[in-house]
């Protein structure tokens, strides 16, 4: 018995410091920089009516609008996840987990962007109870509730997948968990501005997201410790 | 002409042997009384503590209720219930409540064990029959209280599971999954188990009666256990279909209940054409007659008990007594719309269905004016079983007069759905029940243990009881006047927040108040085997229960046949040994 | 024993009682046009039963009081008149009550859920979702556009399903989630739900109505007083049942006015 | 207690029942008959009913014996089976309103 | 101690107790009761179904002439049955144990051949596309209601034939009497009539008129 403990500590602790050193990705010093941008007329975002929860309601001074098709001056577009969708496969996820605050009945940041097995953790700041119910389809789906005061909820997700984040009891409230293979992304800015740090040598597809516009993606090659620029343009529609 | 030794001879059977025969898988009605007594015990402790821990909640909503989050991790994090946790609660408590204490005490625990001694039969019409009803209620428990016990929780929909919220599954929210699945099965297997409970009633009722014993001189009890059965035998066979298309909106992709176009979750829901408001049609035409499947044993146990108490019979008698049950029976299936005034039914059948329910309050009026007129002229013992009976009355009227209130429809557009409505209900069918099973298990305990209870106890229980749920119950009359909403797991509304403290009061009454059922549960257990021994007839009551030892042989009667030869209540006679006659006594009575 | 009972029945009643007559938790004041009728009904009501629960209560507390056994062998008597009384008496009084209260509510009734709207009243369509009400003007052109319920979306706050791509008059539509109203003007909502049954309960208004999923009822009042109450959900509808509510603010015409213009211009 | 229902039943006997079940046959072929009538719903309705209840009513009386049954079987199973059974039909007011009111939606 | 020493307080003698009202054994009214029970759960299942029918602006009408020659075939069989079950009761009160088994078995067959007929009907919609929560014809309740109600039905005909089973057998051995013959009659004529009322509700208005 004693022995069969031994034998399992044992292998633990080879495997262990074997993935230490085999499946730490190889840091590169190459990087993606670029803008996301739309043209056409982009739909109006609607204020937000929080008067049913007054405690949130008060820590906003002008009414909160909605963020799916959010822009920025220069047709910048905010929101948008840029990724490496192929060339970067087998990356672990990172130890430090990924953090979600619900506050003011909005979730921060409206898009969450993490990795396949890295650790999420959730916390609502509000002097009320939310539930976060995120739709995922290829993940299991689940639905819990947070009262102010309890832990947060800890959880992580095992494939990669576009999650949209609802909470039922402000049914306003709408976020995206961007569950990723590469630990290689960005969101862009208000400024529609990205930049993916890190790049090892090799040929990559950077893809953009966003939310409610089709996905587009473009290939980059990147030799030695290269800068390269990519820019995104999303056409979208006034309704 | 049929001999009645011949037909008791068809339903004698020899005692069992062995402890799985005699304890578990019995058919003596005497055990099964018992077993579903115990069985009611159980779901009642369980729905006490949900109440508890939702009472709690409800005066203070952010405190911790400390290891609560041991039963369920995601019900309650670090031991703060959240919103569906106690809807989870809440639905549990209502069905194991209404289910599995109110339907299943009164009626199928009382009952079995005391309609066929009352009757002077050895045993139900079918025993085999008789233990089946009870392991399949068994099943339906298991079934029910295992939500607790899965991984999104008992459904969040309530004890009335109004579609489409239960049909829709896991979309609608937690627990409306496999909990709701769960709940639905428990509740047709409990539809199933009562419907033979029933069948075996009745036809123990007609068929089994001893000599003498004819239909005006059966005690209440065996009238309104038999009324009930009638009531069950129709009202639950509309209940299992209803059960059972509810499945199949769940398992079958049907939408008997689900209309089309609905959106739950961002996802379009792929039902249609179904009508929700034919689950709520189906679930109440059900629902209220089992409103008084709850209540008519209570009736019956009250009557039979004062009787005892004030030594003379009811008012009226049986005559009276039962033509206002079967009044109230014939009418409970008139009246379920009074359930839906505001559930956007068609606003004529809401005008057609408030004057039955308010026609419904005559009899019910006359049975309660008899009571009290009962009571002029007695001469009262305040037992126990007596203090309970007559605490029944108290509640019952006070219950039953808020009914007032709500059969009016316009008065219903403002009241629906407030606590007035969980006062009311409460009171006239919880509280009333409840004091009707304590009446009848202090009255009976002696019989069915062979012990007294702890009279002391029993006292120090009624007094804290009694004036307990008036403190629980009125105030929920006096906020529901002030609007406040029920099924709110927190009160966030402005108007509701000055209500709170009047929710921490009825919190710290529910707290004291079931203190004192601890001590009523302390005091059955202890005088199981602790009580001072019991004698034949320790009231002096005069029913066939009490002509046989505490308590009773296997077949009853010791081989004996009894036969009747007067009215179940003569009570308060003079020149009698005592002041009473017993029902079986040859002795004549003087005509008066 | 029996005086015992007796004294604690008589506190309870008239603790109970008197807590109903100082009117402690009340009713708000009514703002409605058909509400004095109900609130005036609740007050017949409250009279009758009150008298009931009064003389029963009390006339039980006193028959415990008397009629405790004290062992002297005293006869048992029966109630004068015997059961003839009271029954009379329940049938006559209650009858009687039943029949005044169903001729008073049936015209109560009548007027909040079966007489039409009045030609007049102006139009909002509401919606019930989990957990939240919100409320759509026509706007400028008086005309709603259809609602599809494939193109709901909470996050980009197209609430009723609105295409106004396709759909001309759901372009103006405003959609709001909070109910503004002008005073003493008719409204006549049309409730309907997104997804499980809800209810629209607006106490000073004295109106309660179940929102059904698949129909769409008729709701109509007029308000009789400025100011701002609150709309809340009665029908239990999930997890954020007891957090869905919506404010109801009755403006006078003119405010009214700017602020549906204020609305339709953002 | 066997005999009391079995000389009953002899007042019948074999040729009554299938006379009875040429009957039901028949009633069956009229009720196939009208099923390619065009005849209004509502009439079609009330005219399969009243038929299917007449057949249901020879089933009692005769393949179940209710009629050689002492009267009071059937004075207390039937009304209240019938009662509970017409009590449903104030279901109905609502289901022709779900077709209605269904003003924007589908 | 003879009847009339019995005193009764209201003078009326009538009835005494200790007899059987309906004078049928207990097990007999039992099964009427549940027969009167269980007509109420099918005939709340059919107010349901008439009830969405009502409400169902796109009901359909899908049976074709086969499905309905089908259909009265299948009347035809269960009457038929019906009255095999009426001559193994009367063999039974006759005492002509073997005869009745024998008309029993007639019976059964009658219910297997229904069953058959039954789910030979089932198979064909199910072909045609006719599923629990959708069709090709309309409303998706047609379905539901259809597969429910029969479903409902056709179990009521399996469970009675293997009671008929039962009851032939434990007749045989003598564990049954007659009357346990007669009881099961009952269920089997119940489960006949209520076929009279489910195939021109489900069937004969749903008929496809060309």
């Amino acid at each position: 018995m004693r022995s069969g403990y031994f034998t399992a500590l044992a292998v633990a602790v080879l495997l262990g410091s074997g993935m230490l050193v085999f499946a730490k990705p190889p840091a590169g010093s190459g990087s993606i920089t670029g803008k996301v941008t739309y043209t056409g007329t982009p739909p109006k975002m609607k204020p937000i009516d929080m008067s049913k929860e007054p405690s949130c309601a008060k820590q906003h001074a002008t009414p909160v609008m909605t963020q799916n098709v959010t822009t920025g001056p220069g047709n910048a577009l905010q929101w948008v996840v840029v990724y490496i969708s192929a060339g970067d496969e087998g990356s672990s996820a990172p130890s430090q987990g990924a953090r979600y605050d619900q506050k003011g009945c909005e979730y921060l940041p409206h898009v969450l962007p993490m990795q396949v097995a890295q650790q999420l953790q959730i916390y609502n700041d509000d002097q009320t109870s939310h539930n976060i119910h995120p739709l995922s389809k290829t993940n299991p789906e689940w639905n819990k509730s947070q009262p102010p005061g309890s832990p947060p909820i800890d959880t992580k997700y095992d494939k990669a997948e576009f999650i949209p984040v609802k909470c039922n009891i402000h049914p306003w409230m709408h976020g995206y968990f961007a569950v990723l293979n590469t630990s290689h992304y960005a969101v862009s800015g208000e400024d529609g501005s990205f930049d993916i740090k890190g790049l090892p040598p090799g040929k990559y597809t950077v893809t953009a997201w966003q939310e409610q516009y089709p996905a587009q993606s473009q290939e980059v090659t990147i030799s030695g410790s290269e800068a390269k620029t990519a820019n995104f343009v999303f056409k979208v529609l006034p309704y | 002409m049929h001999d009645t030794s011949d037909q008791a001879a068809v339903h004698h059977h020899a005692p069992p042997k062995g402890f799985l025969w005699t304890h578990v898988f019995s058919l003596d009605h005497k055990v099964i009384g018992k077993q579903y007594y115990f069985l009611s015990l159980a779901a009642v402790v369980i729905g006490m503590v949900l109440s508890w821990i939702m009472r709690f909640h409800l005066a203070w909503a952010a405190a911790a209720i400390p290891g609560l989050q041991h039963l369920s991790q995601v019900g309650a994090p670090g031991g703060i219930i959240t919103p569906e946790y106690y809807l989870s609660l809440l639905t549990l408590h209502g069905t194991l409540m209404v289910f599995f204490v109110l339907t299943t005490a009164p009626q199928a625990g009382f009952g079995n064990y005391f309609l066929p001694i009352q009757i002077g039969a050895e045993d139900m019409a079918f025993p085999r029959l008789n233990m089946l009803s009870f392991w399949v209620t068994f099943v339906g428990f298991v079934t029910l209280v295992s939500t607790l016990f899965i991984s999104d929780g008992p459904p969040i929909s309530g004890w009335t599971a109004y579609a489409p919220l239960s049909a829709l599954g896991n979309d609608a929210g937690p627990g409306l999954g496999r909990g709701q699945i769960l709940w639905v099965i428990s509740i047709g297997i409990f539809c199933i188990g009562s419907l033979l409970g029933a069948l075996n009633f009745i036809a123990t009722t007609l068929d089994l009666r001893c000599k003498g014993m004819t239909l005006a001189r059966m005690p209440y009890t065996v009238w309104a256990w038999f009324i009930t059965a009638v009531l069950g035998l129709l009202a639950f066979a509309v209940l299992l279909p209803a059960c059972v298309l509810l499945v199949l909106d769940h398992v079958g992709g049907t939408s008997f209940f689900i209309p089309g176009g609905l959106v739950l979750s961002d996802k379009l829901q792929p039902h249609s054409g179904g009508s929700t408001l034919l689950w709520q049609h189906m679930f109440w035409f059900f629902g209220h007659p089992e409103v008084y499947i709850a209540i008519i044993p209570g009736i019956g146990i009250t009557s039979h008990i004062l009787a005892s108490t004030a030594r003379k019979p009811l008012l009226g008698g049986s005559r009276v007594l039962v033509g206002c049950m079967v009044a109230i029976a014939f009418l409970s299936f008139t009246v379920w719309g009074h359930h839906m005034f505001i559930s956007g039914m068609n606003p004529f059948s809401s005008l057609l269905f408030s004057v039955p329910t308010l026609i419904i309050t005559i009899p019910a009026s006359i049975i309660s004016l008899n009571w009290i007129a009962t009571v002029f002229g007695a001469r009262l013992r305040f037992h126990t079983p007596g203090l309970f009976a007559i605490g029944f009355i108290s509640v019952f009227v006070t219950g039953g007069l808020s009914g007032f209130f709500l059969a009016q429809p316009s008065l219903d557009i403002y009241l629906h759905a407030t606590y007035f409505v969980v006062g009311h209900f409460h009171m006239v069918m919880g509280v009333a029940a409840i004091f009707g099973m304590f009446a009848g298990t202090y009255f009976w305990f002696p019989k069915m243990f062979g012990r007294m209870m702890n009279e002391t106890m029993g006292k120090i229980h009624f007094w804290v009881t009694f004036i307990g749920v008036y403190c629980i119950f009125m105030p929920m009359h006096y906020i529901g006047l002030a609007g406040n909403v029920r099924r709110y797991s927190a009160f966030v509304d402005d108007y509701l927040i000055p209500l709170i403290p009047v929710h921490k009061f009825i919190t710290i009454a529910a707290f004291v108040t079931g203190a004192a059922q601890l001590l009523f549960l302390f005091n059955l257990f202890w005088s199981m085997y602790r009580g001072k021994k019991a004698e034949e007839n320790p009231w002096d009551s005069t029913t066939l229960e009490w002509t046989i030892p505490s308590p009773p042989p296997f077949d009853n009667f010791g081989g004996r046949h009894p036969i009747v030869y007067h009215d179940p209540y003569e009570l308060g006679v003079e020149g009698a040994k005592g002041d009473y006659v017993m029902q079986d006594s040859p002795e004549k009575l003087a005509q008066s | 024993m029996g005086k015992f009972f007796a004294i604690v029945l008589t506190v309870i009643t008239l603790v109970s009682a008197s807590i109903f007559a100082m009117h402690i938790w009340w009713m708000p004041v009514d703002i409605s046009v058909h509400g004095p009728a109900l609130d005036k009904q609740f007050g017949e009501t409250l009279m009758g039963t009150g008298f009931g629960f009064l003389v029963a209560q009390l006339s039980l507390a006193y028959f415990l009081w008397k009629f405790a056994d004290k062992g002297d062998g005293r006869k048992v008597r029966e109630f004068p008149g015997g059961p003839k009384v009271t029954i009379i008496t329940a049938v006559v009084l209650v009858g009687l009550e039943i029949l005044a209260l169903s001729f008073v509510g049936q015209k109560a009734w009548a007027s909040v859920n079966l007489d039409p709207a009045p030609p007049n009243a102006m139009h909002i369509d509401v919606q019930a979702e989990q957990f939240a009400f919100y409320f759509r003007y026509a706007g400028p052109d008086g005309q709603f556009g259809a609602v599809h319920p494939e193109k709901i979306s909470d996050g980009n706050g197209n609430y009723f399903g609105l295409d106004p791509e396709n759909d001309i008059p759901a372009r103006d539509d405003i959609v709001v989630g909070s109910l503004t109203i002008p005073v003493n003007q008719p409204i006549l909502l049309t409730i309907h739900s997104k997804d499980v049954g809800h209810s629209f309960y607006v106490r000073e208004l004295r109106i309660q109505q179940d929102f059904v999923p698949g129909i769409v009822i008729p709701v109509h009042f007029t308000a009789t007083q400025t100011g701002k109450f609150e709309i809340v959900c009665t029908q239990l509808c999930g997890l954020g049942h007891y957090n869905m509510k919506a404010y109801l603010e009755v403006l006078p015409q003119d405010q009214f006015d700017q602020w549906l213009k204020a609305q339709a211009g953002q | 207690m066997s005999e009391s229902t079995s000389h009953d039943l002899s007042k019948a006997g074999m040729g009554w029942f299938l006379k009875i079940w040429g009957v039901l046959l028949f009633l069956t072929a009229i009720e196939v008959f009208l099923a390619y009538e065009d005849l209004p719903l509502h009439i079609m309705l009330i005219l399969l009913m009243g038929i299917s209840i007449i057949k249901a009513a020879l089933i009692l009386a005769y393949f179940m014996h209710l009629r050689y049954e002492r009267s009071t079987l059937a004075w207390t199973l039937l009304p209240a089976m019938v009662f509970v059974l017409v009590m449903m039909v104030v279901f109905f007011p609502d289901s022709v309103r779900i077709e209605r009111l269904g003003e924007f939606l589908h | 101690m003879s009847e009339s020493d019995i005193t009764l307080k209201s003078g009326r003698a009538d009835w005494l107790g200790g007899e059987l009202p309906y004078a049928i054994p207990s097990k007999k009214l039992g099964m009427w009761l549940f027969i009167v029970s269980d007509s109420i759960t099918f005939g709340a299942v059919l107010v349901c179904y008439a009830y969405l029918r009502l409400a169902s602006p796109n009901w359909p009408t899908p049976f074709r002439l086969s499905s309905i020659v089908n259909g009265a075939i299948m009347t035809f069989v269960l009457l038929s049955s019906s009255v095999t079950m009426v001559a193994a009761v009367e063999a039974a009160k006759h005492g002509r144990i073997a005869a009745s088994v024998r008309w029993l078995s007639a019976t059964m067959l009658g219910g297997v051949v229904f069953d058959i007929l039954h789910i030979r009907e089932w198979l064909g919609l199910i072909h045609e596309g006719l599923r629990l929560y959708q069709n090709p014809w309309g409303s998706s309740l047609f379905g539901a209601a259809f597969f429910t109600l029969t479903g409902l039905h056709m179990t009521h005909v399996t469970v009675g034939v293997i009671y008929l089973g039962i009851v032939a057998i434990g007749f045989r051995r003598g564990k049954f009497t007659s009357d346990d013959v007669e009881i099961s009659g009952l269920y089997w004529h119940f489960v006949d009539l209520v076929w009279m009322f489910v195939f021109p509700l489900v069937y004969l208005l749903s008929a496809r008129m060309h």
